[in-house]
């Protein structure tokens, strides 16, 4: 399953380019940067209040110094620190370019649910439904099926709602989706998988733009 | 008091909380939560408290030492996934928690301080957590109504505090803790170093000392860190 | 006529207490701290961005260090910089203990008319409204009748309002008024005026606290 | 564009005003107001332009230099009084101008940066800057809806800027600066100072760069102040 998420990643940090500015949930987004081109020239922005993220520190990681999950970050030439009001500002008022979310499903529209599974732990919503509204791009990055086999590609969110028609990308272990005004498009098929199986799997309908 | 020095004694403060207060505090994770208040409401043993922060904390770290005595009776903060105690109160009654977007709270705090009775929003229409809040009508579009919240007592994490309680936050650890001194009735700051008045440069100071009352040298951090576990 | 500026400034002074934070208008609140006690511990706000303002340079005045009527001035040991954003709050959100402003009519009820006169010069009303609005005490400072021997202290205003029921004190050459739930108080006859002068140039019903 | 490095020509600049547009310009009695650009934009000869600032300036400092030309179609402003010519030309019709309360003004330019389609507030309820304004019921008590401001362009001035345009403002020359370049869709900044990207310390940073689509160097203040005459 590691393998999984880790293939999800490699694939979701291509759609990063040089200049952006990328806000990353946690999760399968959290392991994107391992995968970047080191000379790409990103800006990694985290709620909590910074923009220019750096890697893990190797040693002496400062408790003032955290990103967005809780864990220890390093900052790169030209990062800023600002209060969470700041943070949240720049991201509703459109300075994002791209942020990059787990779901735990996506409809054919571009509806995304990733906050919460009625009667199961109860975690909040944190900062999704901000990314989610004011994101230049959404890309939602999950595990092309639940664990019990059912799709998460779906025709209408069954799971409560995190914002509506945000997601503009779809990126699984098995495929990359685009979400267009005319519907669900297929772009690519990941090394590993066919159509068939995409198609059995995803319950939305598919526009499929691949031979 | 001489609003010229607002330094006290951690054991001053303990008064300042009471039964049944509302009560912010900063911090996003823990991180610019202030060990040793949290230390001092603990043994306050004031109970029927109203929390107003980002998250729960963890259960050692932060708020949630506080949360998992179970003498808060509300909390409206953004997330309570990393305490998974707050999320059993939640369960049992015991604790009522209203969940709000992460920067539409720290907006709310904000506008208390500022005078801003509500601002609009159009985050988290037609999603569970817009059904109980009033819906606006502006030029024939919707919006949500977004009420500001304010607070009996505050307290707050600084790197540095001058006596006047102008303060210095550092890097990540400033988070919500501006918006919840401007938005708490009596707002108490524990800073890791406390200079004399006039020793801060004015441009470097993040937040006017005109937003605390009271001053208390900080213990440190007494808890480890989920990635020192 | 500076001569009776400069006694409504002393005598305005003398409002400030120790501790206390103070917003001065433009006008005769500017002359105030000239007639401080030295060793007033005072803090003066600026809304354009100070708290702790001190008084005009003696030389090498700066011209990025202005108060809000746009003329230098320096700082005081304790003082911060920031934006208008925050320096508004501040106002709104009732930080500031005390505001002396310039008016040019109250009402027995405190509505404070400051920002202007139909037909004239239309300066705008700045930040008059904020401050009437947040500050927890305002004090309104004016020569007591107009250049036509006009009543100022009047029953209900004439001139478009700055706020409602915000005033709580008056001063003038001749008198000192507070503005309490049941009307207007007399409190104190300034020298060289006499209560039948105070009387007849104000419209407002007086209730009458001096002897 | 190499978004890390900003800087351009003050040339390159003016191709960036427009006939009609809605310019919105940093500034509180001209300080704060960037020159270099104020006579950049009076050189480019657009007209029919829609301002939204704090104040007319003076006629002969900052935005003042340009509304005395007569080529603003509108004002939005907290005050005129320091520009009588402001003044004249809206008596004889010529420029509209809307006045808004000083705080409620840049509380309107911060909303409009930050995603927030308005607010509620109780400044200047029942006077004459209030009729126009949607009311709000909200619990049985009456608000104004101050709706955001944005503009197509925004003019800033700094002290330092590093390449990519994060900014450190000096004194009292911050006010509304920071919010003008939230609300405007291009920004430039002038700052009398840039420098390479990671020589400002990321905590003393008042204005990240990602609001910053350009930088020009300034040539320095060229008017006289009012005390200075």
């Amino acid at each position: 399953m590691g393998d999984v998420r880790r293939m999800i990643a490699a694939r979701a940090a291509k759609e990063i380019e040089d200049g952006m500015v990328v806000n990353l949930g946690i999760g399968i987004p959290s392991l994107i940067p391992d995968y970047l081109r080191p000379e790409t020239k990103v800006f990694f922005q985290a709620e909590n209040g910074i923009l220019g993220m750096g890697p893990t520190p190797v040693n002496n990681a400062d408790g003032d110094l955290i990103n967005a999950a809780g864990y220890p970050v390093t900052v790169v030439p030209g990062a800023s620190y600002f209060d969470s009001a700041l943070a949240f500002g720049m991201i509703r008022g459109g300075y994002i370019d791209l942020s990059i979310l787990g779901a735990l499903e996506v409809s054919a529209e571009g509806d995304l649910a990733n906050w919460l599974v009625p009667g199961k732990r109860v975690p909040g919503v944190g900062g999704a439904m901000e990314l989610a509204y004011g994101a230049r791009q959404l890309i939602a990055v999950m595990q092309h099926v639940g664990k019990d086999g059912s799709p998460k590609i779906v025709r209408e969110c069954r799971l409560p709602l995190t914002a509506r028609k945000c997601v503009s990308r779809i990126i699984t272990e098995k495929a990359v989706f685009a979400i267009e005004p005319d519907g669900l498009h297929l772009l690519e098929i990941m090394e590993g998988s066919t159509l068939e199986d995409i198609v059995n799997s995803t319950e939305a309908d598919l526009i499929i733009d691949v031979s | 008091m001489d609003s010229f020095n607002k330094v006290v004694e951690v054991g001053e403060v303990a008064s300042k909380f009471f039964h049944g207060m509302t009560l912010m505090f900063g911090g996003f994770g823990g991180v610019g939560t202030p060990p040793t208040l949290i230390d001092c409401l603990i043994e306050s043993e004031v109970s029927d408290v109203h929390l107003i922060g980002n998250d729960a904390g963890f259960p050692w770290i932060g708020i949630g030492k506080f949360v998992v005595l179970g003498r808060a009776a509300s909390l409206i903060a953004s997330h309570i996934g990393s305490n998974p105690v707050a999320g059993q109160l939640m369960q049992e009654g015991k604790l009522v928690v209203e969940f709000s977007p992460q920067g539409i709270l720290v907006e709310r705090m904000r506008a208390g301080g500022s005078g801003i009775p509500g601002f609009a929003s159009e985050v988290g229409i037609g999603t569970k957590l817009s059904y109980e809040k009033p819906v606006l009508d502006i030029d024939g579009k919707e919006y949500l109504f977004e009420s500001a919240l304010t607070a009996d007592v505050g307290i707050v994490h600084a790197r540095k505090a001058d006596r006047y309680g102008n303060l210095v936050f550092n890097k990540t650890a400033q988070n919500t803790n501006p918006y919840v001194a401007m938005a708490s009735q009596t707002t108490i700051v524990e800073a890791e170093q406390i200079v004399e008045v006039g020793s801060l440069e004015p441009d470097e100071i993040h937040l006017p000392g005109i937003y605390i009352n009271f001053i208390i040298p900080s213990e440190g951090i007494n808890w480890k860190w989920v990635w020192e576990t």
